[in-house]
């Protein structure tokens, strides 16, 4: 039976497609046959594989896994020739699926270990599970429900209860509550872009340093870092102002200006060098 | 008793209606064409003597528990009370700490925590003093109690999911940080106009 | 048919209780010491076939309309809530495999579980976290609550669709645990070839 179903069968998308009802339409321009699916239409690799097998149009447990590694690799060509975004694990599926199916067609005595046989029926065993659960969970949402099919009463009288006061809440609302509690007060992580920049402390740092060795007026901006970055070099400058107030503040320099905006000197008064440190 | 279909049908349109219905509402719910006031009166008969009866009132239809068994009822109609957020919290808090005094729960919420909020939890039967924190000024300290775990179903404590499993349920994110901030803003006010 | 005292106290009980309840707790509520529970078998007897029918869903008992109706009732009734395919593939997959971990559930699903999933079918209440399993790591396990039993008209687990079938076709067990079992069985078939 898997024999007549192995290698030759056309894939045909359309099938495919109408026959997964979750699956996004098909979207067509009039005239033209191009298949606009995403693959976001699968969650995940073994979700397409497993709509894949179920177009070998046999039972689960006697589909070829050979025919069905051949449909999923030729899936992802065309994909790529449909230029469809393809999730890293449908291509880490591909290689591994391409791995197997070598493996598959090397005669035995040549065959790695673990066998590719082996590695064939676990993937055989991982749809048939999942095949299955898909199916639990429809036959469970068909069951009678209550709210849909069976009805209960919807305001009972309610029956004598021994507490005055009936608290309510449900272990949902507890666990939630502190899930929010959590997000609210746990110290956030911001991810800042890395933005170049000289601090006060280290402009300060900096500024002293160098001044110990300048004994005439120097220029603020020989102070500052001389190969840096435009944004750095912006950043230092306004830390290296406020560093200078802040050391002549402190008495350790002096600071002298010929008019508004003309250039900043400064130079480390007498002794300050000593008194450092 | 064998009931017909339609008889079936009113049957249960009344035990599943909000209210008392009209025969015509009844009758509209069922599906049916005819009159239904004969599948009524059949089944009032039929309820007769029985925990439920079927009466009428102003031409409205209802069940209700037999009048001379109505003691198993409430007496007064209290409306169970929803545990407040602020409740909800500090015992969320409680359970996964304790044993925590209340200073400690104050630093976790990062807000007050009223008197009567850990007096609700009492009352509830959720939460316990646990005796005193050896430290300065020997604060009482506040534990679950089991009928907190039979409430939440919980076997134990360790039950609870931990911060990996909340942050997989989605559960860590902060959905709105404004909303969250306004919220806890609010509470705060709350909590102290409580004091 | 005429009650007895005891079995109108039980009905008027169930019926006028606020959700599913413990034959323990129809006795106290109805302030008897004789179990309930030939009065509950009694009473599903004769409700059967009726509009109305008392069921037992995980040793708890509750009214509800007569399942056979729901083509006439389910019309007005608007859709209890829409579950996604990956929240109803997860909530199969705790069902007939609890207690499971989310790891579990990821490796029979192949994908990741969403954010948000397990918090619906917990936020429903139809899931709940069972304890940890004891494996490094000690991650959380779920399990399905009375609640789901009750929703999807289960007296237990062993009413789940076709659960049987699985468990014998090993369709619960773990890949390793089947190849293992397949392993030894052509094993045991070698054996018998070459005696």
């Amino acid at each position: 039976m898997s024999d007549e179903t192995t290698s030759d069968t056309p894939l045909d998308v359309n099938a495919l497609l109408g026959d997964a009802d979750w699956a996004e339409p098909v979207r067509r321009a009039p005239g033209e046959a191009v298949l606009t699916v995403s693959v976001e239409s699968w969650e995940g690799p073994l979700d397409l594989l497993l709509a894949l097998a179920r177009t070998q149009k046999v039972d689960l447990r006697e589909i070829s896994i050979l025919a069905l590694v051949e449909q999923y690799l030729r899936f992802i060509e065309e994909a790529a020739e449909l230029r469809l975004e393809l999730a890293a694990d449908y291509l880490v599926m591909a290689a591994w699926l391409a791995y197997l199916k070598s493996g598959l067609l090397l005669p035995k005595e040549a065959q790695p270990d673990p066998s590719p046989e082996e590695l064939a029926l676990r993937l055989h065993l991982r749809l048939q599970r999942l095949e299955a659960m898909r199916e639990a969970g429809a036959r469970l949402m068909a069951r009678d429900r209550i709210g849909r099919d069976v009805f209960i009463r919807p305001a009972p009288e309610g029956l004598h209860r021994p507490k005055a006061i009936v608290w309510q809440a449900s272990l949902y609302d507890l666990i939630q509550a502190y899930g929010q509690i959590k997000a609210r007060t746990a110290p956030r992580i911001h991810v800042v872009a890395r933005r170049l920049v000289m601090t006060l402390d280290e402009a300060i740092e900096r500024v002293s340093q160098l001044i110990g060795v300048q004994i005439e007026w120097a220029d603020l901006l020989s102070f500052l870092p001389a190969h840096a970055d435009p944004q750095l070099r912006r950043s230092a400058l306004a830390s290296s102002f406020v560093a200078t107030l802040e050391l002549a503040r402190l008495g350790r320099i002096e600071i002298r200006q010929e008019e508004t905006f003309a250039p900043l000197y400064l130079k480390a008064t007498a002794g300050s060098s000593e008194t450092r440190t | 008793m064998t009931l017909t279909m339609a008889a079936r049908l009113v049957e249960a349109v009344l035990f599943a209606a909000e209210g008392p219905l009209m025969p015509q509402e009844i009758a509209r719910h069922a599906g049916l064409e005819e009159s239904v006031l004969p599948h009524l009166t059949a089944l009032a008969d039929h309820y007769e003597g029985r925990g439920i009866e079927l009466v009428e009132r102003g031409g409205r239809w209802h069940f209700q528990t037999a009048a001379d068994l109505s003691y198993i009822l409430r007496r007064e109609r209290e409306e169970p009370r929803k545990l407040s957020r602020a409740a909800v919290e500090t015992l969320a808090i409680i359970a996964y700490h304790e044993p925590v005094s209340r200073a400690e729960i104050e630093a976790i919420r990062g807000v007050a925590v009223a008197k009567g909020t850990l007096d609700v939890l009492m009352e509830a039967g959720w939460i316990r003093p646990a005796g005193r924190r050896e430290v300065p000024g020997r604060p009482l300290i506040y534990a679950t109690t089991n009928d907190f775990l039979s409430h939440f179903g919980l076997s134990s404590r360790r039950d609870l999911p931990g911060i990996d499993d909340l942050r997989a349920a989605g559960l860590l994110d902060p959905i709105d940080l404004a909303m969250e901030a306004m919220e806890s803003q609010s509470l705060l006010e709350k909590d102290e106009d409580e004091d």
